[in-house]
């Protein structure tokens, strides 16, 4: 398999990913940290890399609306955005999955407003957690161009639309070392653009379609069951799309990614860009002797229950770490996620959460030593909590 | 009225892969006053197909048939633009009453 | 039988409906629109008078809410609706698809592409959408269905409503007599896009108007036209009289039918001798009379009606002379699109 | 604590058509009763209709509180505000009835017709051409206020007075109706007074 590894920040990772599959169109709207990705994208474009129409649209609605009419019209679609942006689309995303378009979306994750922030949580990802979009998040800029050419695929196989989430300047902005196929081999694996990958393509004039009806009262309810039904079929997807792609890459991404949990008694979950810090806490506290260990959620939606419940059957306490706030008296959503996982569990482990990194709070080290020293003294009863949820970072 | 497909017997993303299928309803059993045309003073203009807002006058190049009656809604559009008077608006129910006896 | 007089522009519409559609017109019957709306002559109309295929996208509002029950469609041809606003969007990413494929060599048909929208989904929640699609210069023609008002949710004011009329938001009560702001003028603002062809046209002057189409499609790019469509339901006025007020508005001038070409030359296609008072098409829309009792509001209109007329006449003039000035055939301009198949 | 078959509670089906007043009136009948200290609720069906497109409503009224919002499958009372829908839909008219069903029907035919159109032999038959009410007394055909007075008349559900302060309040309320309150009134009366038991 030729590859070569070379510097990039993650939006020239995603970048790349998006030259090698040359999508056909690419509605967008810019805004940070996604500005700089469309402008490196761009420019392949003007310079005839691509055969990709980039259509500049005035807004994220309207890139998403654009997004669906090209994708319904048979073609292969991306567009990006981050925070605020995303939550202009939300009204298309839900519309894009329930026409089952294989449409990819790039999150450079960001907080939402107010007060505005251009920095990362995953504030803006949660928005779309109920909207049957695939979601899959990105530790690295590596992760994120991998997972951006194994989302083409995902969507056509399931005709369902995929965010590909990766941290807003931590990742977008940073330069780490990233390992590219060489375009042959990407385009191969992705497979050659046609208005017939898609059942029923709009620009087949020769069978007519509707796409867009209105459902009353008496079909609305099968229309859902059957996209509730297909949903869960993505599980089998994503794991028959990442071996093809250890095939070429030879990388395998499970829906999880578990980290010294063999013989671990307090167990952290994470998402994005915040595990490999949290993997060095691990490493410190196994140093000392301390059974801990960590675990990533990769892919979000459909949420990896089965994988999950089983790798924390023997864990004694688990702290779920949140990038984002539902501000419902129970804790993030991650949160909500695993506790709800795990509770068929025979014996089911004490569970805390924290909430981090919000607006682009640096997280370190010691805070997750902190978080986890905190969880085990919990479990132990030496130290008591008001609430499931508690904040990480805030100045006390 | 008509059957309904379950679940798995429907497209994907409620889509809709043919044409045309409002067909099956039938929209003349909104009318209450009907179209009685008089062919004598029909010209074949085809004027009032172009406004028909049902699509219920089959024409071609020549000639305006019938009234479609399944579809018909009885707007009276038709009679109204009629530069020849050819169409008259019969209540629907004198024309049904009849039909009974 | 009387003698034939088959009206030839109809005549040869028909006959493109048996080629295109084995006699179906693009709007199969069967769909849910009110009893006498004029919605389906429009869409028919347009539709009929581009003789290629085509993709259509819809707005929210009555043509698709009664058109896409599922699991029926009343379309013949290839149709999506994403939302209320994102109609000139959706049909931007359509085409967009459409020249890469074509590019590619995957799609070998020509295929023409149409939205068609509601005035609440044109001059309003879709405007945005609408002036970014033209700006990008798709090669589309919008189609706005104008029946001043949020029909579909049961008559609300649109910044397509007159002044004076009653709407469920513009009740008449003691210290307000309906609306209070004039209707926005969205065909000169489209105009002012300077994009290839925009037009106003009535759906009753169907010559006009299959013209008005068949012109538009021999540009490249954006497109726009908006049509008047009396709402029988909303205006309150009995159903077979819908092509009637389309006509009397013409005639009052209250809707004049034009065409601007690349936002430059203006043309006024029908110039009513002795146009109508606008009492006369007020008084016909129970919306409305009610203002015939307050003479100022009257007034008000007609002034507006008045002020458009003239300054719609002056833009006409303005043109002859700067045609002139640059050494082009202003009449030839504005030629009808089949004489110059002829010629 | 009532269910659907709590002979306390009197299930009402009205057909009719858009444009013509037959949820509005559903709505009045529930108001009226509700006046008068019951417990009421109308449930319009709601769907894509348009002017002149058949329309079903469903109308409860008890003594007791009201916990249903199934809409009414076996009325006990079916009223038909516009006569042509009996040939349209007639199956969906009498779906759900038994021989102990009144029938309310605003049409110029004799009795014996509608019995035989509807297929309703010996059920309990009240007739009033609410439509000629509505025409001769403000020139439209929007007879659901003629109805009500036949309702009030037949069923006994409501009293003439309730019905009034309802029209009367909701007329007040709507800068378009207000004109046309008192003829309405009119017709209500006259409903009362010209509906017949065939």
């Amino acid at each position: 398999m030729p590859t070569k590894v070379i510097a990039l920040t993650g939006n020239q990772a995603a970048a790349e990913a998006m030259r090698q599959i040359n999508f056909d169109v690419a509605a967008v709207y810019p805004i940070s940290p996604q500005t700089e990705l469309m402008g490196f994208f761009a420019e392949y474009v003007a310079n005839g890399e691509v055969n990709t129409d980039m259509v500049a649209v005035e807004g994220e609605h309207s890139a998403m609306a654009a997004c669906i009419g090209a994708a319904a019209a048979g073609a292969r679609v991306i567009t990006a955005s981050a925070g605020p942006g995303i939550a202009y689309m939300v009204e298309n995303l839900y519309i894009a999955s329930g026409m089952r378009l294989p449409i990819v979306l790039i999150d450079v994750n960001r907080a939402l407003s107010a007060p505005l922030s251009i920095h990362c949580d995953h504030g803006d990802s949660m928005l779309t957690r109920d909207s049957s979009w695939i979601s899959l998040f990105s530790e690295n800029a590596q992760e994120a161009y991998h997972n951006l050419i194994m989302s083409v695929k995902i969507a056509e196989k399931a005709m369902f639309p995929v965010i590909v989430n990766y941290d807003g300047y931590i990742v977008s902005h940073s330069i780490e070392n990233v390992e590219i196929l060489d375009d042959e081999t990407v385009r191969n694996f992705v497979g050659p653009s046609d208005i017939h990958r898609i059942p029923y393509p709009l620009l087949d004039v020769s069978k007519p379609v509707t796409y867009g009806a209105t459902a009353q009262p008496d079909y609305y309810t099968e229309c859902k069951y059957q996209q509730h039904v297909d949903f869960l079929k993505v599980y089998d997807i994503v794991k028959e799309v990442s071996q093809e792609f250890e095939a070429i890459s030879g990388k395998y991404y499970g829906f999880i990614e578990e980290y010294m949990t063999d013989d671990a008694e307090y167990i952290g979950i994470s998402m994005g860009s915040s595990f490999g810090t949290l993997k060095d806490a691990v490493n410190a506290l196994r140093s000392q002797g301390r059974k801990v260990g960590a675990i990533k959620i990769r892919l979000y939606r459909p949420f990896p229950v089965k994988d999950l419940a089983t790798a924390l059957e023997n864990a004694k306490g688990v702290v779920v770490f949140d990038r984002a706030d539902s501000f419902d008296g129970i804790g993030g959503p991650l949160f909500k996620d695993v506790a709800a996982a795990i509770f068929h569990n025979k014996n089911r482990p004490y569970l805390h959460n924290f909430i981090y990194g919000l607006g682009g709070r640096e997280i370190n080290e010691e805070e997750f030593i902190r978080a986890l020293d905190r969880l085990e003294r919990l479990e132990k009863g030496v130290e008591t909590r008001e609430n499931l949820v508690e904040y990480l970072q805030a100045r006390a | 009225m008509y059957e309904l497909k379950k679940w798995f017997e429907i497209p994907i993303g409620s889509i809709v892969p043919e044409t045309g299928s409002s067909m099956m309803n039938n929209t003349g059993s909104w009318r209450m006053l009907r179209p009685v045309l008089n062919t004598e003073k029909c010209t074949n203009c085809l004027i009032c197909w172009i406004f028909c807002p049902d699509d219920s006058i089959p024409v071609n190049k020549e000639q305006r048939f019938e009234t479609d009656f399944y579809y018909c809604k009885g707007c009276g559009i038709c009679a109204v633009e009629c530069p020849y008077d050819a169409l008259e608006m019969v209540p629907e129910m004198e024309i049904k009453l009849k039909e009974l006896e | 039988m009387a003698k034939k007089v088959t009206i030839q522009v109809l005549a040869d519409l028909a006959q493109e409906r048996e080629e295109k559609y084995n006699s179906h017109n693009p709007l199969a019957p069967g769909h849910r629109m009110c009893i006498g709306c004029g919605i389906p002559p429009i869409v028919n109309e347009v539709l009929l008078a581009i003789d290629k295929p085509v993709v259509v996208s819809t707005a929210t509002g009555c043509l698709e809410v009664t058109t896409g029950v599922y699991p029926y469609t009343a379309w013949n041809t290839p149709w999506i609706h994403v939302n209320f606003q994102s109609a000139a969007a959706t049909i931007g990413g359509v085409e967009a698809a459409y020249k890469v494929l074509k590019k590619k060599g995957l799609i070998d048909e020509d295929i023409a592409f149409v939205a068609f929208g509601g005035d609440g989904g044109t001059y309003d929640i879709g405007f945005q959408s609408l002036s970014a699609a033209v700006e990008r210069g798709h090669d589309f023609l919008y189609v706005c269905y104008n029946n001043e008002g949020y029909q579909n949710t049961g008559y609300q004011k649109s910044s397509a409503t007159p002044i004076g009329v009653y709407t469920k938001t513009t009740p008449v009560g003691k210290e307000k007599i309906g609306k209070q702001e004039p209707r926005k003028d969205l065909t000169m603002i489209m105009a002012a896009h300077s994009i290839p062809y925009v037009a106003q046209a009535s759906p009753h002057i169907y010559r006009d108007l299959t013209r008005k189409v068949k012109k538009a499609m021999t540009f490249k790019g954006p497109k726009f036209i908006n049509t008047l469509q009396p709402c029988t339901l909303s205006w309150r006025f009995s159903p077979e009289d819908t092509m009637r007020l389309a006509k009397l508005a013409v005639e009052t001038r209250y809707w004049p039918v034009y065409e601007v070409i690349n936002g430059k030359y203006w043309k006024v296609n029908i110039k009513p001798k002795r146009p109508k008072p606008i009492e006369e098409y007020i008084a016909a829309q129970p919306r409305w009379k009610h203002v015939l009792k307050y003479p100022e509001i009257v007034e008000r209109i007609q002034k507006e009606v008045d002020d458009k007329w003239n300054h719609l006449l002056a833009l006409e003039e303005a043109s002859k002379i700067l045609a002139e000035k640059e050494g082009i055939d202003y009449e030839a301009l504005f030629a009808n699109p089949e004489d110059n198949k002829e010629s | 604590m009532t269910t659907l078959t709590d002979k306390a509670t009197k299930e009402i089906r009205w057909h009719g058509r858009g444009g013509q007043g037959t949820v509005t009136a559903a709505k009045m009948l529930a108001s009226a009763a509700i006046i008068r200290g019951k417990y009421g609720q109308a449930m319009p069906e709601f769907g894509l209709e348009r002017s002149g497109t058949p329309v079903k409503v469903s109308t409860r009224i008890s003594d007791n509180p009201i916990n249903t919002r199934a809409p009414v499958d076996k009325p006990e009372i079916v009223i038909i505000t516009d006569p042509s829908i009996m040939f349209t839909i007639r199956d969906i008219i009498v779906s759900g009835i038994d021989e102990n069903t009144v029938f309310i029907v605003n049409t110029n035919f004799p009795p014996e017709k509608v019995r035989q159109i509807l297929g309703i032999s010996n059920n309990e038959l009240w007739i009033v051409d609410a439509s000629k009410i509505a025409l001769e007394e403000f020139g439209k055909n929007i007879p659901n206020t003629a109805v009500l007075g036949a309702v009030a008349k037949s069923t006994g559900l409501v009293d003439l007075d309730a019905l009034e302060q309802e029209i009367s309040e909701a007329f007040e309320a709507s800068s378009k109706l207000r004109a046309l309150l008192e003829q309405n009134l009119k017709a209500l009366r006259r409903g009362y007074e010209e509906v017949y038991k065939a």
